[in-house]
C-alpha cells in the first residue's frame, strides 16, 4: 500500500482519538444542558479547577497560601505530606460535589424559571469566579500532573504495522495516553448510561430532562437532581482535566479546551450523549484529515481551529436538526 | 355535499344576500382538492371549499380534525401536497408565508403568538409593516418620509386601538397582559394590516362569557365597518352559529359538511361526528 | 419631584413617540451631550482618554452593533471579534492605499465592508437557531482571524504581520498615529458613538426595529404577519456588522495604533462584547453604554482600590478581580436578570411615583 | 454616566493616596494571571527582587531610591496601554513591556512621550536600527539573531555543512512566531538546508497534526518558536513520536523549567537558546539576604535562580547600568527619561562589570551605539537534564548571522521610517 494512503489512515486513527478527547469535554456540557437547559460556559474552567485541586491535594499544597502569607505575614506553602493519587481523586470529587451543591444553592436556586440567555450569563459569572478562585487557592504556576498514566507512542503498534507500506512508512503512531483516554471515556459513558438506566436517581434524572413539571408532580426533587447533575459534570470535568492536563501540565490554558468542545456540541446536539461522542469523532477526524490533505500542504497550516467550526456549520446548514435530532415540524 | 367546481365558477359574479341583509360578493379564496400530509399522517384529505367577499366563514370540527392545518395552508405556512389555492381569481403559486401576508391575508393564532418583548402599540404597529415602505437610510436619520410614514400609520393604528378599546394598555409590554387582552391585541395586530381576508384561529378559546361577547362584537364590527372577509375556527357552537354566514365542518381531515349554519346543524354526518355515533 | 409625566401632555404622535418622552430625561440627555462635547475635551488627559474613555466609547459602538443583532433581532453572535478585525484591516488597507482621502471616510467604508462580510456570515442564520447559531458564528471568528494572520496581503507584507496606523489628520489635526492628542482621539470616537447611537435608535424605533423584534420574539409568527425573515435577519447582520466594523476600525486606528489580530481581535473580544450587552441589558441602547462602562471601568477601579488604596500585590488583586467580577455578575443576575437597563427603568418608574409607594 | 462619576471618585482617592516622591520610577508591566502567567511570574520576580535588593543594599542607584510600580497586564494589549498611561505620569524612566503586542503599541506612544523602551529578546526586531527607532532598545539580542545563533550552532554540530539537511520550525501562529521565518529562509538558501515552517494555532493544546507531519517528514532538526501551553505540549508530543530530543531546539522563550517539567523524564535532552547564563550566581546571596529574608520577596520567592527569574534580574541589571550611565553622563542623580535614553545608548556591558555585580558572565559583552540598539545578538545553547532537574549550558556565547540579518533590519526599519515620515538619524535632544 502506498505510504500516503497509510499515513492518511494514521491521521484518521489519531483524529478518532482526538475526537474522544473532545467528546470528554463535550459530555459535561451535555449532562447539564439536558437536565436543566443551562449552557454551562464554565465547563472548561471547571476542568481546570478540578485538575488544579487534584494536583494541589496530591502535593499537599496549602490552599490560599499566597493570600494567607500576604495577610498574616506567614510563610506557608505546603503541609509537608503527599496524598496518594486515588485518595486525592476521591477528595477532589468531594470538592467538586461541594462546588455543585453551592452552585445550586447560591446561584441557580435563585434563577429558576429564567430565560436560557440569563442562565448562560450566570455561568459566565461562574467561570470568572472559578478562574479567580482557582488562582487564589492554588497559584497560577504550571503544575505537573503525575498519575502515572502511560505516555508516548506505542512501539508495539508501530513495529507491528511498519511492514504494511514501503520504506517511507514507519508504522502507525498511536499515543498510549490516547488509548487510555479512549478506555476511560468508554468506561465513563457506559457507567453514565448504566447509572441513568438502572438506578433510581438516574431514572429521576432522565425524567427531569424530559419534563420538569411532570417530574416535579411525581415527587422528584429538582434541587437534588440538579446538584447531582452538576456533580456528574464535575466528575466529567475532572476526567477531562486529567487527560488534557497529563499532556500540557495543569495551567490556565486548560480552560480553553471548552472551545474544542463547542463544534462537537453543534454537530451532536446539546442534548444527546451519543451525539457528543459521534460528533467528537467526526470533528476529530474531519479537522485532522483536512489539515493533512488541504490545510498543511496548500493553506499554510493551522486550519484545525476554524475548520472544526466550518465543518459543524456546513453540517447544520444541511441538517438543522443535528446528528440525532428528528426532523423538526414547525407549528403555530 | 361537495359542490362541483363548475357550479362555483358560474356563481363567481353573483354572491348572495345574508339573512341580516348583507351583500356577499364573489369568491375570494377558492381551495380546490387540498391534501396535506405529514410523513404518513394525513392531516387534510381532498378538501375543497370557498370563501366569498365579505362573508364570515367558520370552520368547525372536533379536535384534530385538521382545522388549524387548513388555516396554515391558507396562510402559506404549510404547502399542501396536492390541490390548488385560488385567490382573487388567480391560482396562487407556492408562496412563503410573508408573501401570502403581503397579498392581504392576516391571521391570529390558536396559542397567542404576540411579540412578548414589545409593547401593545409596537405589536399592533407590526401589523402595519406591509404598509410601510421607507428605506433604511431614511429610517436611520428619521427625517422626512420615515417620520411622516410613522405618523400616518400610527394614526391608523390608534383608530384600531380605539376600536378594540385597548387605549389604556397602549404602552404596556404584552408579556404583562392577561389572556383575554392578549387575544384582543392579537386581533388588533391582524386588523391593523387592513387585510382583505382575516383568519381567526379560535379567537374565543379560554374566554368567559363576557369576553366572548366582546370578541363577537369586535368580529362583527370588523366585518361590518372595514368590510373584512373573515374565516374563523371556533369550538363554541353558539358563537359559530350566531356569527357565521356559512360553515365548513371537518372531521379526521375530511370535509363532512358545508353550508349555512342551519343546513349544517341538520346534517346527519355532522351530528354523528359531534355526538359520536358508533362509527369510530 | 420634577421627574413627572403628569402635565407633560403630548399633542402629536411625534411627540409621543420621541426617544425621551419625559422632559427631565430630555434635559439630562442634552446635558450629558453638552458635557461630553463641550467640557470633557478641555479637561481630558492621556490617562483618562486611553485607559477609560476611548475604550469605553469604542466598546459602546461595538455593543450597540451587537445589541442590534442579539438584543433586537435575537441572533446570538460570537463573531464580534472577527468582524471588528474586518473593520480594522479594511481601514488599514484603505488608509495605506488611499492616503489622500480623509480617514473618516475610510472608517465609514470599513464599516460598509464589514457589513457585507457580516451579511455573508449571517446566511446560516436562516437555518440555524439559538445557541447553535452562536456556535456557528465562531466559525466566522476563527476563520477571519486565521485569514488575517495568514494572508500577507492584508498586512502589506510587513515582517511581523502586525498592522500599524500611519498618521492621518482631520482638519489638520492628527487623529491617528503617535502624535494624536487625547482630546482629538476622544472627540473622533465621541462623534462616531453619538451618531451610532442616534442611528441605532432611529432604526430600532421604526419599522425595521419592529421587524427585528418580531423575529426575535417569535420568528414564525413574524413571518406569517409579513416579515421576510431572510431580509430581516440579513439586514440585522449587516447593520450590526457595520457598527462593529466601525468600532474595529476605531479600535485599531485611533485607540491602539497597532494591532496583532489574534491577540486583539481574538475570541475573548467576542465574549467581552457579548457580556457587555447582556450585563447592560439586551435590546436597549442605554444597555450598550452601561455594559461597556461597567466592563471597561470595573477592572480599572478594582485595580486602583486594590493596588493603590490597599497596597496589595498586583497578582493577588488580579485574581481577586476575577472573583469579584464573577460574583458581581451573578449577584446582578439574581437581583435583576435583565441587566442595568432594566434596573435603570425600574428606578425611573419608582422615581416617577415618588414619594408614593405605588 | 453614573459609573464614570464613581470612577472619578475612586480615581481621585487613589491618586491622592499615591506619593509623588523624587525617586527613580521603574514600572514593571508584569503578567501573573492568564494564559502566560507561568512565564510572566518568575521574570517579574527576578526583575523586582534585584531592584529591591539594590534599594536595601545600596540605597538605590547612585544614592537615589528606586520605586517600582508593578502593573498587571495579563499579556493583554489593552491592559498594557492602561498600565502605560497610568504609570507614565508618575515619572517612569523606562518601560519593559514584556509582550510583543504591547511593544508595538508603545513604540509610537513612548517615542512621542520621549520615554525609552527596552525590549530584550522580543518586540520589534528592526528596532535594532537606532537611527530610526531612537527610543527603542532591544539589546542584547533579538529573534533574527536567535535564528542565526541556532543555525550557527547546528553548523558547528555538522562540521560546518547543513547541505541537504531538513530543518522544521514549529511556530506559534502569531506575529511573534512568524518573526524568524524570513531569516531562516535566507539562511536556508545560504546553507542549502531544506526549511519547513509548521504553524500551531493559539493556544496550542492540540498539536497532533503537526507532530504527525514531523514524524512523516523526519526532519533532522526541529526548531520551536513557542510560548505558553504550546511549549509544554510540543515537548510532550515530540517525546511521544520518539523524536530525538537533542535535535529539538527551542528559542529563549521556549526554554524555561516549567516548559519541560510537565513532560517529566521524556523531556531529557531537549535544547533551547538562552540569552543569559544560568546557574548559581553570587548575587543570589545578596537577594536572599536583603530581600527574601526581609520578607520583601516579589511573589512567593520560590523562583530564585530559574531561567526566567535570572532573565528578569538580568533585565533589571541592564536598567540599573543604563541609569547609572545616565547619572554619570549628566552629572545628576535624579535623572529624567530622556537622560536614561542617553544612558542606554552609551551602555557598555563588560565582563569585569558583570563580575563586579556578582553575576559573572550572565550575558555577553556588548556595547550600544546610536546606530545599533540591538546589542551583540549572542546566545548560548542549553540542554535540559531531567535527572538533575536543571538546565545545563552546552556552549559559550555563539555568534548570530549578521550578514543575513543586517539587510533585513535595514529593509524593515526603512519601511517603518517611510510609513511614519521619520528621517533616520541619531537623536539630538
Amino acid at each position: 500500500m502506498p505510504a500516503d494512503f497509510l499515513y492518511g489512515v494514521e491521521v484518521v486513527l489519531n483524529g478518532l482519538m482526538a475526537g474522544v478527547m473532545y467528546a470528554l469535554v463535550a459530555l459535561g456540557f451535555v449532562l447539564i444542558f439536558k437536565a436543566s437547559g443551562i449552557f454551562n460556559f464554565a465547563q472548561g474552567v471547571m476542568a481546570l479547577f478540578a485538575a488544579l485541586t487534584l494536583v494541589g491535594i496530591m502535593q499537599g499544597q496549602v490552599p490560599f497560601a499566597h493570600l494567607i502569607n500576604e495577610i498574616f505575614g506567614t510563610e506557608v506553602h505546603h503541609f509537608g505530606w503527599e496524598v496518594p493519587a486515588l485518595l486525592a481523586i476521591l477528595l477532589t470529587l468531594v470538592v467538586m460535589i461541594a462546588l455543585a451543591w453551592s452552585i445550586q444553592k447560591f446561584l441557580f436556586k435563585h434563577l429558576v424559571g429564567q430565560e436560557p440567555i440569563i442562565l448562560f450569563m450566570a455561568t459566565i459569572g461562574l467561570a470568572y469566579f472559578l478562574e479567580g478562585l482557582g488562582d487564589l487557592m492554588w497559584g497560577s504556576n504550571i503544575k505537573t500532573l503525575d498519575l502515572g498514566l502511560p505516555q508516548g507512542g506505542s512501539r508495539w503498534i508501530e513495529d507491528a504495522t511498519a511492514g504494511l507500506g514501503g520504506d517511507d512508512f514507519y508504522g502507525f503512531f498511536i499515543d498510549k495516553l490516547d488509548l487510555v483516554a479512549t478506555l476511560v471515556a468508554i468506561v465513563l459513558v457506559l457507567s453514565l448510561i448504566a447509572f441513568s438506566q438502572y438506578t433510581k436517581h438516574g431514572r429521576a434524572m432522565r425524567a427531569v430532562a424530559d419534563d420538569h413539571q411532570a417530574a416535579l408532580s411525581v415527587g422528584i426533587s429538582l434541587n437534588f437532581i440538579w446538584v447531582l447533575v452538576w456533580s456528574l459534570a464535575g466528575l466529567v470535568a475532572l476526567v477531562a482535566g486529567v487527560m488534557w492536563g497529563a499532556k500540557s501540565g495543569v495551567q490556565f490554558s486548560l480552560s480553553l479546551i471548552a472551545l474544542k468542545a463547542l463544534p462537537v456540541l453543534m454537530l451532536g446536539g446539546f442534548t444527546s450523549i451519543p451525539g457528543a461522542i459521534v460528533g467528537g469523532l467526526i470533528i476529530g477526524v474531519g479537522e485532522k484529515l483536512f489539515e493533512y490533505t488541504i490545510g498543511a500542504p496548500f493553506l499554510g497550516g493551522a486550519t484545525e481551529n476554524w475548520f472544526a467550526y466550518m465543518l459543524a456549520l456546513m453540517f447544520l446548514v444541511f441538517r438543522p436538526q443535528g446528528l440525532f435530532g428528528e426532523k423538526i415540524i414547525e407549528r403555530v | 355535499m361537495n359542490t362541483p367546481v363548475t357550479e362555483l365558477q358560474q356563481d363567481n359574479a353573483d354572491g348572495y344576500i345574508t339573512a341580516d341583509g348583507r351583500k356577499i360578493g364573489s369568491v375570494m379564496m377558492d381551495l380546490r382538492s387540498i391534501t396535506l400530509r405529514f410523513g404518513g399522517v394525513i392531516a387534510i384529505q381532498d378538501i375543497s371549499f370557498d370563501i366569498r367577499q365579505g362573508e364570515i366563514r367558520a370552520i368547525i370540527g372536533p379536535n384534530g380534525a385538521g382545522k388549524s392545518s387548513m388555516l396554515n395552508v391558507i396562510s402559506g405556512f404549510y404547502q399542501p401536497q396536492q390541490g390548488e389555492v385560488w385567490f382573487l381569481g388567480k391560482k396562487r403559486p407556492p408562496l412563503k408565508p410573508y408573501q401570502v401576508a403581503r397579498q392581504g391575508i392576516a391571521r391570529t393564532f390558536q396559542n397567542i403568538a404576540l411579540f412578548e418583548g414589545m409593547t401593545v402599540l409596537d405589536n399592533v404597529m407590526t401589523g402595519r409593516l406591509n404598509h410601510m415602505k421607507t428605506g433604511w437610510i431614511a429610517q436611520s436619520i428619521w427625517l422626512g418620509s420615515a417620520n411622516k410614514e410613522e405618523r400616518i400609520n400610527r394614526q391608523k393604528v390608534e383608530e384600531i386601538i380605539d376600536f378594540l378599546e385597548i387605549q389604556t394598555i397602549r404602552k404596556t409590554p404584552v408579556g404583562r397582559l392577561p389572556y383575554g387582552l392578549k387575544k384582543r391585541v392579537e386581533l388588533a395586530r391582524a386588523l391593523a394590516a387592513e387585510p382583505d381576508l382575516l383568519l381567526l384561529d379560535e379567537p374565543m378559546a379560554g374566554m368567559n362569557v363576557e369576553e366572548k361577547e366582546d370578541m363577537s362584537r369586535f368580529i362583527l364590527d370588523a366585518n361590518d365597518e372595514y368590510g373584512t372577509t373573515i374565516a374563523l375556527i371556533e369550538h363554541d357552537m353558539g358563537v359559530v352559529m350566531d356569527l357565521s354566514d356559512r360553515v365548513v365542518v371537518m372531521d379526521y381531515g375530511r370535509k363532512i359538511g358545508d353550508g349555512t349554519p342551519d343546513e349544517v346543524r341538520n346534517n346527519e354526518e355532522v351530528i354523528a361526528a359531534y355526538l359520536g355515533v358508533p362509527n369510530d | 419631584m420634577f421627574y413627572r409625566e403628569a402635565g407633560d401632555f403630548k399633542t402629536s404622535y411625534e411627540a409621543d413617540n420621541q426617544t425621551f418622552p419625559i422632559a427631565f430625561d430630555r434635559y439630562r440627555y442634552w446635558f450629558v451631550l453638552a458635557v461630553a462635547f463641550l467640557v470633557i475635551p478641555f479637561v481630558i488627559n492621556d490617562y483618562w482618554a486611553n485607559a477609560l474613555l476611548v475604550p469605553f466609547l469604542i466598546y459602546a459602538i461595538a455593543a450597540i452593533g451587537l445589541n442590534i443583532l442579539t438584543g433586537y433581532c435575537g441572533q446570538v453572535s460570537l463573531g464580534t471579534g472577527g468582524f471588528m478585525a474586518v473593520g480594522a484591516y479594511a481601514c488599514y488597507k484603505l488608509m495605506t492605499a488611499f492616503p489622500d482621502i480623509n480617514i473618516l471616510f475610510h472608517i465609514l467604508l470599513a464599516g460598509g465592508i464589514t457589513a457585507i462580510v457580516g451579511a455573508a456570515f449571517g446566511l446560516p442564520s436562516l437555518r440555524i437557531k439559538g445557541f447553535y447559531l452562536a456556535v456557528a458564528t465562531l466559525a466566522a471568528q476563527f476563520f477571519l482571524v486565521w485569514m488575517f494572520n495568514k494572508v500577507p496581503w492584508f498586512y502589506n507584507n510587513s515582517a511581523s504581520g502586525q498592522i500599524s496606523a500611519p498618521e492621518r489628520t482631520v482638519f489638520n489635526v492628527p487623529v491617528t498615529g503617535p502624535n494624536t492628542e487625547a482630546w482629538a482621539m476622544y472627540l473622533v470616537c465621541l462623534v462616531f458613538v453619538t451618531l451610532s447611537a442616534i442611528i441605532a435608535r432611529n432604526m430600532t424605533r421604526g419599522s425595521m426595529g419592529r421587524k427585528w423584534m418580531a423575529i426575535r420574539d417569535m420568528d414564525i409568527a413574524a413571518e406569517i404577519i409579513g416579515v421576510n425573515p431572510l431580509r430581516a435577519k440579513l439586514s440585522a447582520f449587516a447593520i450590526s456588522s457595520f457598527f462593529v466594523g466601525i468600532s474595529g476600525a476605531l479600535f485599531f486606528a485611533v485607540y491602539l495604533g497597532a494591532v496583532e489580530v489574534g491577540e486583539v481581535f481574538g475570541i475573548t473580544k467576542s465574549f467581552l462584547v457579548l457580556f457587555m450587552i447582556i450585563i447592560g441589558g439586551l435590546g436597549t441602547i442605554f444597555g450598550a453604554f452601561a455594559g461597556a462602562a461597567f466592563l471597561v471601568c470595573l477592572p480599572v477601579v478594582l485595580k486602583l482600590i486594590g493596588v493603590d488604596l490597599f497596597g496589595w500585590p498586583p497578582d493577588l488583586v488580579a485574581h481577586f478581580q476575577l472573583v469579584i467580577v464573577g460574583l458581581l455578575i451573578m449577584f446582578f443576575l439574581i437581583k435583576e436578570p435583565h441587566g442595568f437597563a432594566q434596573l435603570w427603568r425600574v428606578a425611573k418608574e419608582k422615581l416617577r411615583l415618588w414619594p408614593f409607594p405605588y | 454616566m453614573k459609573l464614570q462619576n464613581l470612577t472619578a471618585v475612586a480615581l481621585a482617592t487613589a491618586l491622592a493616596s499615591g506619593t509623588a516622591m523624587a525617586d527613580l520610577v521603574i514600572p514593571d508591566l508584569s503578567y501573573r494571571t492568564g494564559a502566560y502567567a507561568a512565564g510572566g511570574t518568575p521574570f517579574s520576580d527576578g526583575f523586582q527582587d534585584y531592584l529591591n535588593m539594590l534599594n536595601a543594599r545600596d540605597g538605590g542607584i547612585g544614592g537615589e531610591e528606586i520605586r517600582i510600580i508593578e502593573c498587571e497586564t495579563g499579556y493583554n494589549t489593552e491592559k498594557g496601554v492602561e498600565c502605560y498611561e497610568s504609570t507614565k505620569g508618575e515619572g517612569a524612566l523606562m518601560y519593559q513591556p514584556l509582550s510583543t503586542g504591547i511593544t508595538y503599541q508603545l513604540i509610537p506612544k513612548a517615542t512621542a512621550d520621549k520615554i525609552p523602551l527596552h525590549t530584550m529578546g522580543y518586540g520589534r526586531t528592526s528596532a535594532a536600527n537606532g537611527e530610526v527607532f531612537n527610543w527603542v532598545f532591544n539589546y542584547p539580542a533579538n529573534y533574527w539573531d536567535a535564528a542565526g545563533v541556532i543555525v550557527n550552532y547546528l553548523l558547528g554540530e555538522n562540521d560546518g555543512d547543513l547541505n541537504g539537511k531538513k530543518i522544521a520550525l514549529v511556530y506559534h501562529n502569531s506575529a511573534y512566531g512568524k518573526e524568524p521565518i524570513r531569516t531562516l529562509e535566507a539562511l536556508s538558501e545560504k546553507h542549502g538546508f531544506e526549511f519547513n515552517p509548521i504553524a500551531v494555532d493559539h493556544p496550542g493544546q492540540e498539536q497532533k497534526s503537526q507532530w504527525l507531519q514531523i514524524r512523516r517528514e523526519r526532519p533532522d532538526y526541529v526548531m520551536m518558536w513557542g510560548w505558553g501551553v504550546m511549549n509544554q505540549v510540543a515537548i510532550q508530543e515530540a517525546a511521544n513520536i520518539g523524536f530525538p530530543m537533542e535535535n529539538f531546539i527551542g528559542n529563549w522563550w521556549s526554554g524555561a523549567e516549567h516548559d519541560v517539567t510537565p513532560a517529566g523524564a521524556a523531556a531529557n535532552g531537549y535544547k533551547s537558546l538562552n540569552m543569559n547564563r544560568i546557574g548559581d550566581l553570587p548575587v543570589f546571596e545578596d537577594i536572599k539576604k536583603h530581600v527574601h529574608e526581609a520578607g520583601e520577596a516579589a511573589g512567593d520567592g520560590s523562583n530564585l535562580g530559574t531561567v526566567l527569574y535570572t532573565r528578569g534580574m538580568y533585565a533589571a541589571m541592564l536598567a540599573q547600568e543604563a541609569i547609572a550611565k545616565a547619572q554619570d553622563i549628566h552629572g545628576v542623580s535624579d535623572v529624567t527619561p530622556e537622560m536614561v535614553r542617553d544612558g542606554m545608548e552609551a551602555l557598555a556591558v563588560t565582563a569585569d562589570r558583570m563580575s563586579e555585580l556578582g553575576m559573572e558572565g550572565i550575558g555577553p559583552e556588548f556595547s550600544v551605539t546610536c546606530e545599533d540598539h540591538g546589542g551583540s545578538g549572542l546566545g548560548i545553547v542549553q540542554q535540559w537534564n531531567a535527572g538533575d532537574n536543571k538546565w545545563v549550558a552546552l556552549t559559550d556565547y555563539l555568534e548570530p548571522n549578521d550578514e543575513i540579518t543586517a539587510p533585513l533590519v535595514e529593509e524593515d526599519s526603512a519601511a517603518f521610517a517611510a510609513e511614519n515620515n521619520i528621517t533616520p538619524g541619531c537623536y539630538k535632544g
